[in-house]
């Protein structure tokens, strides 16, 4: 999301502005995603007011362990992904911000793998919406509107996932190369708080998809 | 070749909507002519005459500033409170109102009066009477239009939407199709015929059909309804006599009216809201019923209303 | 001016078509910009006409009911997408924005670059969705009619929308971060034109808005490929929650598309009267609570949708609110004008067309946002006549203003003046003519997205065709003697009006590099004394 | 540069270990027959994790009041586009 020049490019006075601006520009680009994933939580809040009994019912459908491993593995990543950060701010040495980031990647993709799984899981038990939707308990209707969310939010989120993995897999090539330190480290900061965004919106959908009605 | 410029008002919202127009023109017409006046006044009046000309910056002016806020904005004030008040009349039918059920559809309108009789694309209305329409689609959203009595309300698949008129006078006048809905959208008009009460009965007796509400019964016999709705609620589920319009407590606590709305989902979604003191056994009627059967239907359980309710006690 | 020496300008830097395809100098990605939307309304255009000769006579005898559909969608989704919403911003804005605060480019110049990519690319997609079927949703899209009986091209037309919105954010990101970060020394917030008040307005817009049309474009792409059935009234989805979604980024989009045409008329009246606008902090923060307020109104789409009254009531009472910095707007450009020394030059002409159609719009927007009189005339003709008011009444009128304004600064070439004054003239008069019997055929009840219709409308109906002649002839003559200009136009001084602002104090065209020093700001915005301290000419050192 | 702060490992690993513990809160709450409320203590978990995300493995404990702004406004039409939304839903079957 950034300019990613080492020096500070020709438009810019100094680093400081560059720095500056990479900073906000990205922020910017988060508001832009919470009104992105906004309209899916617009469409389960309402749908959820309506249909209460139908969510709760649905909801049991979902793994709960796997929903909960999935979100510490998340929140790990973010950890790791925050220290591989302190680490190129501190200056560390390449190897060990690569370190950080390759840790942070291999969580990420343990995250998916589980989600790939849960998803295989899912499309056996006739619980992926369409014709093939065949969901045995009561409200079936207004359980596959459940679950077109269910596929909708977390689909979005795994697309997320997967890009935030394709930037990490670039930090960790340019990082190799030592070209994060002191002086350069916006890149891996940018990264970070695209990261960091994925794991929030994972806080919000756990309880909302995995924990309704679960008494 | 005829060549309106305004159209016919034919009920009693057509000339609360025209009188308020009137203001918005009125409104309209100052303000453009102020503003187009002032422009063309300043454009020759303090052209450009050297080429070297400076005249004085602004100052600005506080109280003018405050001025041009504080006037358009009682303006604005007036023309919503106004505008809402037709609005709300318009969303709430009076309670004597003739209801008359209509289902949109690719690309008709199908009319079902209460007393049974049965119309295409052609809506045969009372004058001085109100009209209740209860509406719904049966594929993708329709606009229930009529310009001549100033009204038009979508009608939305999976749900009812009401609105409602009073004609005041007998003529035939448009209908039309105002939310697009597909090829021949422009071919889904129609034609509302206001007639003197006394036809309009003459008319209704001329059908000879079941009225909706037998229909419904019929329907509701067919399909096995009683062997658990029994009127004396010794069934599996509840007794539906007299529930229109009744407030319903549910399993979960809350409640709600028994409207059009709710007898819809219920037999669709039985599921959704379960009366209290009854199991959730009862199947789901999608599929089973056309919105038309859903119609009648409703006409059926809503001539069950015991006799001694007082008409509007549902608010 | 005599004997000029061929001085190095963003235009002759370099040459080829790779210098061209791997810029990314603000200025010449804003006329990669202008080629291609150029290219999109003309095509936008085309489907407006064949519209209208359709519309000559009541029965549908020129195209067919289905062929008719999907023009007026491709016409309304080609104009909007397409046409208006990069308009001033992708074009003039992208041009001017870093001119006018003084800075070498935009903070993201390789993101501005992949923003034309990603508009081109939208732009291919959609327009390839049109050519091998077309799309007859109209521009709205409204469920469940898209996802489940439509048979055209609902998905990829959805998919090249959800492609330039990128673009569309991508450039006001950069907007935002550049006004934020970039300015020059001495140009405080209050020193800023009101060109980049308005710009900085509709990023705001463009970064909470589009998000959600992308979303809500891509729930529609998955309702009809994959099933995901989010607005499925048959599982109790909810139609009118699309309406939400839609008309949360849909109404403000309308500001994305006025409020850069406001900041454009802004600088043609201080220019051209010769003065700063009168009351300069509450026009700026006029747009900053047209951007804001904008976003509170959308419900006023949905009142005869089968929206609660309540919303209903809400919705109204804030679309009432939203008419106010409009107003402020109108008034204060007025009496900037009094005790001005106008000057009659074919930009003010539009600019000064702009005020009374957009006066026209704005006040019409009052029948629609009024309760009462919306439930009688939404989805009709009055409502296609309103927003032709404001958005070719407005933005285009703006947008031609501007790009007269700014030629010589973009081209280094003048353009013919008389045929300038008489394109802005026929413009004016083609335009009312087209539009101002709509508002009488909409009140009559004629709906909108009719292909056939009763024949007690057909006189009003040829009225507005001869109009829409008259208006194509008006939009075609800028586009000859603009181009005609560029090889035997005059060539421009830097600062061929006389106006203030740092863009006129940098040679016609810029350098590369926009300013030889980098400028520094001591006066308001629009005070001509400010010009005398840095003489244009002496930037060519 | 200088403009950002270097927060202590100890703080992240405190922050994590929070993270953590919340999540085992609220799958707790959410097999606990809390009735409705249930679903308000989940969403306040919710938040709370999300705010210590956002504050101190994104340095918005330490940022600018500018990035603190864009944080708010995308919070406030994000709330904007729910409630007005929620609004109809809820009120579609109280009047006519």
């Amino acid at each position: 999301m950034a300019e990613l020049a080492p020096a500070v490019a020709h438009h810019f006075d100094d680093a400081e502005q560059q720095h500056e601006a990479a900073t906000l520009g990205m922020w910017v680009f988060l508001a832009t995603e919470v009104m992105f994933f906004g309209g899916l939580f617009t469409a389960y809040v309402a749908y959820r007011a309506l249909y209460p009994g139908a969510f709760g019912h649905a909801s049991n459908h979902l793994d709960v362990r796997l929903g909960t491993t999935n979100t510490a593995v998340l929140i790990t990543s973010s950890l790791t992904m925050a220290l591989a950060v302190r680490a190129a701010q501190v200056g560390a040495a390449p190897a060990r911000i690569v370190r950080w980031l390759a840790a942070t990647m291999a969580l990420g993709s343990t995250f998916l793998a589980i989600k790939l799984f849960e998803y295989a899981h899912k499309f056996y038990e006739g619980l992926v919406p369409g014709p093939a939707f065949t969901y045995a308990g009561p409200d079936a209707r207004q359980a596959e509107l459940f679950f077109s969310l269910y596929f909708g939010m977390t689909g979005l989120h795994a697309l997320h996932m997967v890009i935030g993995l394709g930037l990490l897999a670039w930090l960790v090539r340019e990082a190799r190369r030592g070209r994060f330190g002191r002086a350069c480290h916006t890149p891996v900061e940018n990264c970070g708080l695209y990261w960091h965004f994925v794991d929030i919106v994972w806080i919000f959908l756990f309880p909302l998809l995995y924990l309704v009605g679960r008494h | 070749m005829s060549f309106p410029l305004f159209p016919t008002a034919a009920s009693t919202m057509a000339t609360r909507v025209d009188a308020l127009l009137f203001f918005l023109l009125g409104v309209t017409v100052f303000f453009v002519v102020l503003i187009a006046t002032l422009i063309l006044v300043f454009m020759v009046r303090y052209r450009r005459r050297a080429p070297g000309e400076r005249p004085p910056a602004p100052r600005g002016s506080l109280p003018l500033e405050v001025g041009w806020t504080a006037v358009p904005l009682a303006i604005v004030m007036v023309i919503f409170f106004w505008g809402a008040s037709i609005y709300a009349s318009l969303r709430r039918p009076p309670d004597d109102a003739l209801p008359i059920d209509v289902v949109g559809k690719q690309w008709m309108w199908k009319v079902q009066h209460l007393e049974g009789r049965r119309e295409i694309d052609e809506l045969h209305v009372p004058v001085g009477r109100p009209v209740k329409i209860t509406m719904t689609s049966e594929d993708v959203i329709h606009g229930f239009y009529i310009p001549a009595f100033r009204i038009k309300q979508d009608a939305v698949p999976g749900r009812y939407t009401t609105t409602w008129f009073q004609a005041t006078r007998p003529g035939t006048y448009d209908l039309f199709c105002s939310a697009y809905c597909g090829t021949l959208h422009s071919g889904m008009v129609g034609k509302v015929i206001a007639m003197p009460p006394r036809d309009y009965e003459a008319w209704l007796a001329g059908g000879a059909a079941v009225s909706a509400a037998e229909a419904g019964r019929r329907l509701f016999e067919a399909s096995g309804c009683p062997s658990c709705h029994r009127p004396d609620g010794t069934g599996r589920g509840p007794s539906l006599v007299g529930l229109f319009g009744s407030r319903v407590a549910l399993a979960d606590g809350r409640s709600v009216v028994a409207d059009e709305g709710y007898l819809r989902e219920s037999i669709l979604n039985p599921q959704a809201k379960i009366v209290a003191g009854y199991e959730p056994v009862m199947p789901t009627f999608q599929g089973l019923f056309s919105e038309e059967d859903l119609m009648q239907l409703i006409a059926y359980l809503k001539s069950l209303a015991a006799p001694a309710a007082a008409p509007g006690s549902a608010r | 001016m005599a004997a000029r020496a061929p001085t190095v300008h963003y235009l002759n830097v370099d040459y080829g078509v790779r210098s061209w395809l791997f810029t990314t100098d603000h200025k010449r990605i804003a006329l990669l910009y202008l080629g291609t939307i150029t290219i999109l309304f003309v095509i936008g255009g085309i489907f407006a006409v064949l519209i209208r000769l359709e519309l000559l006579t009541p029965a549908g005898d020129l195209v067919s009911a289905d062929t008719y559909n999907k023009l007026f969608t491709m016409h309304g989704i080609v104009m909007l997408f397409f046409f208006l919403i990069p308009s001033i911003p992708a074009v003039l804005g992208n041009f001017l924005v870093p001119l006018m605060i003084g800075a070498r480019d935009l903070a993201f110049p390789r993101l501005n670059l992949l923003s034309w990519y990603l508009f081109v690319l939208g732009a291919a997609v959609s327009l390839w969705a049109m050519l091998t079927g077309g799309v007859d949703t109209g521009w709205t899209f409204y469920t469940p009619y898209s996802t489940s009986a439509s048979v055209t091209n609902v998905i990829p037309t959805a998919v090249g929308i959800f492609i330039s919105g990128f673009s569309s954010m991508l450039t006001g990101l950069n907007f935002i971060v550049t006004i934020h970060k970039m300015r020059t020394k001495g140009l405080t917030w209050f020193r800023l034109p009101l060109f980049v008040w308005a710009h900085y307005a509709t990023s705001i817009i463009i970064m909470l808005g589009t998000p959600v049309i992308a979303i809500t474009l891509l729930l529609v792409a998955l309702e009809r490929g994959f099933h995901l059935g989010i607005f499925d009234p048959a599982l109790g989805g909810d139609p009118l929650l699309f309406q939400h979604l839609f008309w949360f980024y849909s109404h403000p989009a309308v500001y994305i598309m006025i409020l850069p045409g406001m900041g454009v008329v802004s600088e043609l009246i201080a220019c051209f009267a010769r003065r700063p606008i009168f009351g300069y902090g509450f026009v700026a923060a006029s747009s900053l609570m047209i951007a804001v307020l904008g976003f509170f109104v959308w419900g006023h789409h949905m009142f005869t949708s089968g929206q609660s009254a309540y919303t209903a009531f809400v919705f109204s009472f804030l679309s009432m609110l939203v008419a106010i910095p409009s107003a402020v707007k109108v008034f204060n450009w007025t009496a900037t004008l009094y005790r001005g020394s106008i000057a009659w030059d074919s930009p003010m002409l539009y600019a000064l067309g702009f005020i009374g159609l957009f006066t026209m719009g704005g006040l019409t927007g009052l029948f629609l946002a009024c309760l009462g009189i919306d439930v009688h005339v939404h989805d009709t003709y009055f409502i296609v006549a309103h927003f032709h008011y404001i958005m070719v009444g407005g933005t285009i009128m703006a947008y031609l203003g501007g790009l007269h304004f700014w030629w010589p600064k973009i081209t280094g070439r003048m353009y013919p003046e008389t045929l300038a004054k008489a394109a802005g003239l026929i413009v004016f008069l083609g335009f009312n003519l087209t539009f101002f019997p709509q508002f009488i055929l909409g009140y009559l009840g004629m709906p909108r997205r009719y292909y056939a219709y009763p024949p007690e409308f057909q006189a009003l109906n040829v009225l507005s065709t001869a109009g829409a002649s008259i208006l194509g002839v008006g939009y075609l003559l800028p586009l000859c003697y603009l181009l005609w200009s560029l090889r035997y136009g005059p060539v421009a001084s830097a600062n061929p009006w006389g106006a203030a602002g740092l863009e006129w104090r940098t040679p016609s065209p810029p350098p590369t590099e926009n300013f030889a020093t980098p400028p520094v700001v001591v006066r308001d915005a629009y005070d001509l004394d400010g010009m005398a301290d840095a003489p244009a000419e002496a930037a060519l050192g | 540069m200088g403009s950002e702060h270097i927060a202590p490992v100890r703080l992240y690993v405190t922050v994590f270990a929070c993270l953590l513990a919340l999540t085992a809160l609220t799958t707790a709450v959410a097999f606990a027959d809390l009735g409705r409320a249930s679903t308000v203590i989940m969403l306040a978990i919710a938040v709370t994790k999300a705010t210590l995300v956002a504050l101190f493995f994104m340095h918005l404990w330490w940022s600018e009041r500018l990035t603190r702004l864009v944080v708010g406004g995308a919070l406030a039409w994000l709330l904007l586009l729910v409630g007005l939304t929620l609004a109809d839903v809820l009120t579609r079957t109280v009047l006519g």
